[in-house]
């Protein structure tokens, strides 16, 4: 209990790294203790930025929620540690399995398998979650993609289709009890809950911050209430904050995220490299 | 009636007790009091619809948990039975379950594939994401609170006044309607402001069942991830405003009309 | 109305005897009394005519708990009106009330009313019902000899006039001797049914005297054969010239009036005569009571009116006054 | 020791009367009894000696109340060793059962217990604190005669013994015939305080004689002036000559002992007799009544043993055995 | 005591529904049977842990709900005031906000920049994800549920016997001791299970306030994200398993010991 405690706040999806990888390695290293904090990325930058919640490194995936805690004067230097990609998900009980699986072997189009009818898909709020954001404009991206001007429309409905949204725990529950057929979401959730997923190419996939201006930059939506929805590359940021109690640990660990020994955690569990610049 | 004489004896510890109580359960609210933003004091969007839909889901959940709960807490406090603690464990269970849990498992078995969704979804009625979900939840989260307090209500209720009603020519329904449920009105009350309390202020499982329609706890949430601290204390002023009436009137109306 | 009730539980009890008008059913404390009622009632399970069988609320009977049981979340009116039904509720109610002296209190909650009035307000209860048959447990156990006399005679009316028979559990001998009929109840058996005349002037048992409240039941025991028998009594250490026809050696319950007890001067005082001291004086309604201490005995003496008893008083007691009655081997007062 | 106790709520009452050896305490149901023993037990806000502002547990009291009240979670030894310390509660607690013949049910829950039985169990507790003053509220109501006159003995005794002065609260004429002293309240006052012998001889009231329990206390009205006076009975349209002080109109309260009226055939009836009807008779162990029906009214008659009723009876009423009080204006029956 | 003669004449309506109310408390306990892969049940690491936290600190949390709790709960059923009311509110309040919300309103007191935090921080305690913190939250969490439920075991105690312990000359503390506690002491067994399921299954507030250390609320939480469902419902078997015991025995226990 005397060692000192190492607070990371992080994009619940990234549990399984976090907290079973990176954390316990950091913990033995720098004879410290891990606490992970796992919580959607924009309700850790709303507390962390209130002061309601106090950790050393906040770990956020897209640039938005680390701008809330920029803005609060919390963070001045967030840097990319790893990246991921939309992916078709979809559970492996669903009476559609097989079409998602030939589709997956390139047999069949995935937006065909999702249009099928009485074909049950999910995703997050778009309002207050990037997954559920991007959801949207990968669709968007592949209507556009796929010259099919409705599939948006087809296969999601309403923006805020109340049929189709979860909450992200009840989303990844679902999927893998087979309550739902499929969800558009991240490849490294699909693998920490070892989901088939079905690849999508690099245009629509908002991997890679090289086609942000070429691509991504195209798709845009607006909610109801206004909010825009743009695409933002799917790139993990990691800051050390302000007010951390260990700072020093603190940029240990965010040290450990970028060297090799991390990124090779971290390809284990399904992410990708990170691209594109600091914040 | 208190007794004048005993009230200056009366000793100091649990007085001291009862105050630091209640002053430990008043400090969150003051704290909501000095946090609360005054001077830009607003809604979010949708914060009208939020409050519209938990109260009126809530009233509804209301009616089968008293339907379905006073038999069952009548049963409970007038039978002893050998397998009895085996619904005392039911209860407990169902008491147990964090809310999360108990919305997963509402999920695997009411939910589209879940042996009773799929039954329910033949008749038509889809619990994910609709009314009947959002009730559902809510039945499921304030139920076994209801029994448990409503249970207590009518033990404490002398068996041998619903004797006399009998012998006065009285059913057991006229009995249990004319002499048990006013007798334990207290106990009642105080369950059904449980119950209305619990159903409303329910998050974890309606989160999972049913993310909408969107009730004021689930709203309080988006509101935090949506727009931060600021849209959520508003929407819990007003949530407080519209939810304790009804309680609070019930306590106070059926403490008033005690001889 | 005839009673035929068997019960095995919390205790065994077997009760056969005729209700007619009004009956009053004499025991001791923890007989078995208020089972008996409420097992009438149909609230304690039991087999037995009438009601056999029938559910507590197909019973028409007007019962009376000991404990009053007024319902505390209604006033002293609708708790009369509780079994009533239709718009003169209320009004037959009051009526009731107003037969028993309680009109003035009708608005009252139970609990704002004394023991008497609680217990008012619970019998018209089982009045109003306009029952099959009455049963009252004790219903003028916390009355005052005025209101008891009012209330009694209501009661009684009603009874006779509605013809409703009426089975009154009490200790009163206000109420036994107002009553049609006596029932007495010992050893959880009934062992004697009659007029209060009837009963009084024979009580079957010693048992018996004693709970009509008779003054000086005593033990003893038959010494020798009629003729020249003699009646041991061990607690006064004394025997005395008695007649009666049963063997030598039988265990009795015995008893003389105290009015028939004869008092002498120490120097006048006939052969075989007790000689006692003044334990107690009692005064009641009923006159003047010596109570004389012989031996570790006490008798009761009354004096004739005017006379005072002497400095060294001898007690005599007529043979013909003694009334013995076997005591039964197995016969155990009830714990 | 001195009772003086003013109690405002719920009703107004003041009493101020000696408390000695065994006092008994009279009045009609609602007059209050319960509410001042209450008072000076400390349950009940009032001014007055003793314990005067004394909260509840610094009133050394011993007080049995109407319900008896027993600790249903408690055992009836527990009830009793309630107030005992010390290792030797449980021995102390099955002497004082012993003593009021429950020491075979003292491992019974209270209600597993018949009225009676519960009756006995509180009173034990009541006395087994030895308390200063004992505070009984009809102690003895649920109790046959039998039971009763052995718990009243022990009780007495105790009393005696330890020289703690109780007062009782009775409607029993038995309680109220072994008294030390009689305290009788009317109108929520104090109106009589006396021995048994005391008050019987000169009831201070119509209203005290009620209480008593005597027979054949009427209302009337003295018609003319003394030497010539003559009683208006209403009830009974009939005059009867009287001799008292009284001034001529004085409204009036008066009685005669059953055992003063002279029944006569109608044929040798003295002048001024009044014709009667037979409507009941009584029996009880102190003999046998008859109500005899005048106009409106009952009277009661005990014929001398032997005789019987005539077939047209007249009864004449003594002049010297009707006593008069005078009525006050203000007072009142009590609801 | 049933009276043999009623129980064939029990109207049918209210037994039906009270065994469709037991049939639907049971319903998700069933699902969990149904979907718990009972071939690899399996532990997630860290578990164990959960387990000993909620289990120790949740004993921990009780002394101080019970501790303040009982002389709250005594004060309102034997007193009232015409400012009664307003504790009502309160108790309402406590019960009526949301895990998530009173979460946000104990970090804005008890948080590390709250008022009441700077200053017990300064006294060395930390009151954010720490076993105080949890504790905290657990307090929060089950206090008002006990305190309504106490208040009603103590309503229904007869004043008359607290009174007559008094005339024996018990002090009101010991006739409280004697005669109050074992009368309300269903109601009250009651009241202690409820707080302890309360404390344990405590999730939205802990979250806020005390991820750290994690209990199992949190922990499943945790598996939830991590693992999947697979993680979620063996945790949860083990989290009936040693949260039931205690009410369980404790409403035996009351029951059995009833005259
Ligand atoms: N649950 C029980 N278990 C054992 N014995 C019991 C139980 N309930 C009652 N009894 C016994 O049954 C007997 C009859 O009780 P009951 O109340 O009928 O007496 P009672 O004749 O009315 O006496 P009282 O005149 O004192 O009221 C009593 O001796 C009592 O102790
Ligand atoms: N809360 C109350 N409000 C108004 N009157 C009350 C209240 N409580 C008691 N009383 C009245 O006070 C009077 C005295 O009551 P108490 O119980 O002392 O009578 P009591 O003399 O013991 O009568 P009983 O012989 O019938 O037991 C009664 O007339 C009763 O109606
Ligand atoms: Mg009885
Ligand atoms: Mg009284």
């Amino acid at each position: 209990a005397d060692a000192p405690v190492l607070r990371v706040a992080y994009a619940g999806s990234m549990g399984v790294v976090m907290d079973q990888s990176l954390g316990p390695d950091f913990a033995t290293s720098h004879h410290a203790s891990y606490e992970g904090i796992g919580q959607g990325s924009f309700a850790l930058a709303r507390l962390l930025a209130a002061k309601q919640m106090q950790a050393d490194v906040f770990v956020a995936i897209t640039p938005s929620p680390m701008k809330v805690v920029q803005q609060a004067g919390l963070v001045e230097h967030a840097v990319p540690v790893a990246s991921t990609r939309m992916v078709v998900i979809y559970s492996p009980g669903s009476r559609f399995a097989a079409d998602f699986a030939a589709a997956a072997r390139g047999e069949k189009n995935w937006y065909d398998v999702l249009r099928k009818p009485g074909l049950r898909l999910g995703r997050t709020d778009p309002a207050v979650d990037p997954q559920g954001a991007n959801a949207l404009l990968t669709l968007q991206l592949a209507a556009r993609y796929y010259h099919q001007p409705e599939l948006l429309q087809q296969v999601a409905g309403e923006l805020q289709n109340p049929s189709q949204i979860f909450a992200e725990p009840s989303l990844m529950s679902r999927l893998e009890a087979g309550q739902i057929d499929a969800a558009i979401g991240y490849a490294s959730a699909a693998h920490s809950h070892h989901l088939p997923t079905i690849d999508l190419p690099n245009e629509i996939n908002l991997a890679q911050p090289a086609m942000q201006a070429a691509w991504y930059a195209k798709a845009n939506l607006k909610l109801p209430d206004g909010k825009v929805l743009t695409a933002q590359p799917l790139v993990f940021y990691a800051a050390v904050l302000s007010n951390a109690k260990q700072p020093e640990l603190g940029k240990d660990f965010i040290s450990l995220l970028q060297s090799a020994e991390g990124q090779v955690m971290l390809r284990e569990r399904g992410y990708d490299p990170p691209h594109g610049d600091a914040l | 009636m208190t007794t004048g004489v005993t009230a200056t004896q009366r000793p100091r510890l649990p007085a001291l007790a009862a105050a630091l109580a209640l002053l430990l359960l008043a400090t969150p609210f003051a704290g909501l009091l000095l946090v609360t933003d005054w001077r830009h004091f607003a809604f979010a969007r949708g914060d009208g619809g939020a409050v519209a839909i938990s109260l009126g889901y809530s009233l509804v959940a209301l009616i089968p948990i008293v339907a379905l709960g006073t038999p069952l807490a009548w049963w409970l406090a007038r039978h002893r039975s050998r397998r009895q603690w085996l619904v005392d464990a039911l209860l407990l269970l169902a008491l147990l379950t964090p809310p999360l849990a108990m919305g997963l498992l509402l999920a695997a078995m009411y939910g589209p594939y879940g042996p009773a969704g799929r039954l329910l979804e033949r008749a038509g009625l889809l619990l994910t994401n609709s009314a009947p979900a959002f009730v559902l939840a809510q039945f499921y989260a304030a139920l076994p609170y209801y029994v448990m307090a409503a249970r207590t209500a009518f033990e404490g209720v002398p068996r041998e006044l619903e004797q006399i009603a009998l012998t006065l020519g009285y059913s057991p329904w006229r009995s249990f309607v004319h002499v048990s449920l006013p007798l334990a009105r207290l106990g009642l009350a105080a369950a059904v402001a449980l119950a209305w309390v619990r159903a409303l202020g329910e998050f974890g499982a309606v989160l999972i069942v049913a993310y909408y329609p969107q009730g004021i706890p689930v709203k309080l949430w988006v509101n935090l991830q949506n727009i931060g601290l600021d849209a959520v204390y508003p929407l819990l002023w007003v949530f407080f405003l519209v939810a304790l009436p009804l309680p609070l009137a019930l306590g106070i109306a059926v403490r008033r009309r005690l001889p | 109305m005839r009673i035929d009730y068997q019960i095995e539980r919390p205790v065994t009890l077997h009760a056969c005897f005729d209700v007619e008008g009004f009956t009053v059913l004499l025991g001791a404390s923890g007989e078995g009394k208020s089972l008996l009622l409420s097992a009438i009632a149909g609230l304690v399970p039991a087999r037995g005519e009438p009601f056999g069988g029938l559910p507590p609320q197909s019973r028409a009977v007007g019962y009376l708990p000991q404990g009053h049981a007024l319902f505390p979340h209604l006033r002293a009116w609708e708790n009369v009106a509780f079994a009533l039904r239709g718009s003169r509720r209320r009004e037959l109610a009051m009526q009731w009330l107003e037969r028993v002296g309680m009109s003035a209190l009708a608005e009252r909650w139970p609990n704002a009313l004394s023991g008497g009035q609680q217990q008012r307000v619970a019998l018209a209860r089982a009045l109003a019902r306009r029952p099959h048959l009455l049963l009252l447990d004790e219903p003028t156990s916390a009355l005052d000899p005025i209101t008891r006399d009012d209330v009694l005679a209501e009661l009684i009316a009603e009874v006779h006039e509605a013809t409703i028979p009426a089975l009154a559990v009490s200790h009163d001998p206000a109420l036994a001797a107002v009553a049609d009929r006596l029932v007495l109840m010992h050893d959880r058996r009934i062992v004697q049914v009659g007029t209060a005349a009837e009963v009084h002037a024979q009580p079957a048992s010693g048992a018996v005297a004693r709970l009509l409240g008779l003054r000086n039941v005593q033990r003893g025991q038959i010494v020798g054969t009629p003729g020249e028998q003699r009646l041991l009594w061990p607690q006064a250490s004394a025997t005395l010239p008695v007649s009666t026809a049963l063997p030598h050696g039988a265990a009795v319950d015995w008893h003389i009036a105290p009015a028939a007890v004869t008092v002498h001067e120490a120097t006048s005082a006939p052969a075989g005569s007790l000689s006692a001291t003044l334990e107690l004086r009692q005064t009641s309604a009923q006159g003047s009571y010596l109570g004389m201490r012989c031996g570790q005995a006490r008798l009761w003496v009354e004096l004739p009116p005017g006379d005072a008893l002497p400095a060294a008083p001898m007690l005599s007691l007529p043979p013909h006054a003694i009334r013995c009655w076997p005591v039964a081997a197995q016969e155990n007062p009830t714990p």
